[in-house]
């Protein structure tokens, strides 16, 4: 089992290797990466670390209690995360398409809204802003 | 008295200069606010914290009304930014 | 540039890499694969490739047109894919989730409707039949 | 006289035995609809073809009712089942 956050890369594919199976015909997943707005140039993540694994683990078993055929899991990085870099990323995978969207759709819109994560953006004139408002990403 | 280890993330370990303090509050009918007065009036820096912050209590958020109980952990969020 | 029809193993990297960019923060991958169903060993998959190219070409076009800041591409492989491997695969970017979202199933469903590709399922009993109606994947 | 090739995909192919043929349909009005009229009388195994199957002329699926020109390529498609 990979642990749902780490101070590493993300790798996309150890997540689909986690849900996938033969009978799930359909996966969907989802990326978020640090965006070069302004002047960023990188976004320290910080997070509750034991708060945000219990609600990681809350939130897929949600899932699985919703799309009982389906298999979610997620990854959060922490730590400084370059631009263009993946924070976090989503893997549901589901004997058929539409129960695989909406598993993904459901643990991002969760994770953004329930996750004790915080964002400090790193500006490339040394500045750096807590980020205190949902950004829509 | 019941004992409550109180923890500051983000911007509010910033404002307090603290991440972890502990407090003593009455131990029967003490809630998260009562956590939170205790707080500002202990940790220097804590009075600019927002009047009702995002909290959690044993890894949950709750309402600043929750019940606290002796070797609880209440934590107090900045604004949730994950994702 | 990816060729949108392949012979070989679909690489999602590749497709990444295709469509993200720093200021597209969020990226939705779906995947259809192969799935067990019933005795189903493998699926062999048939396409009229140039009307193929082509209608990828106008969906990818339309996309574009819907949703002007997210990029999409796609690869659909083709020949024999055993069960579990994948036949489809969909990248969307966009600066927000929304529309990666919604440019990713887009794309899958013109796919499912559009694309003059065939299936025949092959047994482990040594038949083979013809996939005429649409699956729900 | 408009010469315009046919092709069959998949089932149809092995319908008819045949993946490619060429048929000679009147130059101003055929569509569609004749040429698969003339293949029906030419292709052997053509007869067990739908009534009206799906097609595609020039790489874009059509209706039945579209004009074809000299040269055209008409398609004779099964039931899509990409993806």
């Amino acid at each position: 089992m990979m642990t749902h956050l780490t101070r590493s890369p993300i790798s996309v594919a150890s997540l689909l290797a986690e849900v996938h199976s033969a009978e799930r015909g359909g996966t969907c997943v989802f990326l978020g990466t640090v965006r070069d707005d302004d002047d960023v140039t990188g976004i320290e993540y910080s997070a509750y670390d034991d708060m945000a694994l219990a609600e990681i683990t809350r939130i897929v078993d949600e899932a699985r209690g919703r799309w009982p055929e389906a298999r979610v899991t997620l990854q959060h990085r922490v730590g400084l995360i370059p631009v263009g870099e993946a924070s976090i990323a989503i893997a549901a995978a589901a004997p058929h398409r539409d129960e695989a969207f909406a598993a993904c759709r459901f643990v991002i819109e969760e994770v953004k809204q329930r996750l004790p994560i915080w964002k400090k953006e790193l500006r490339g004139d040394g500045s750096e802003k807590w980020v205190e408002a949902h950004d829509h990403r | 008295m019941a004992q409550v280890t109180v923890r500051f993330f983000a911007r509010y370990a910033e404002l307090t200069g603290c991440e972890s303090a502990a407090v003593r509050v009455p131990d029967n009918s003490a809630t998260v606010r009562d956590v939170l007065e205790r707080v500002r009036e202990t940790v220097p820096g804590a009075r600019s914290l927002p009047a009702r912050p995002l909290a959690a209590l044993n890894l949950r958020q709750v309402k600043l009304d929750a019940r606290v109980s002796d070797g609880d952990e209440v934590a107090l969020l900045p604004p949730l930014s994950g994702g």
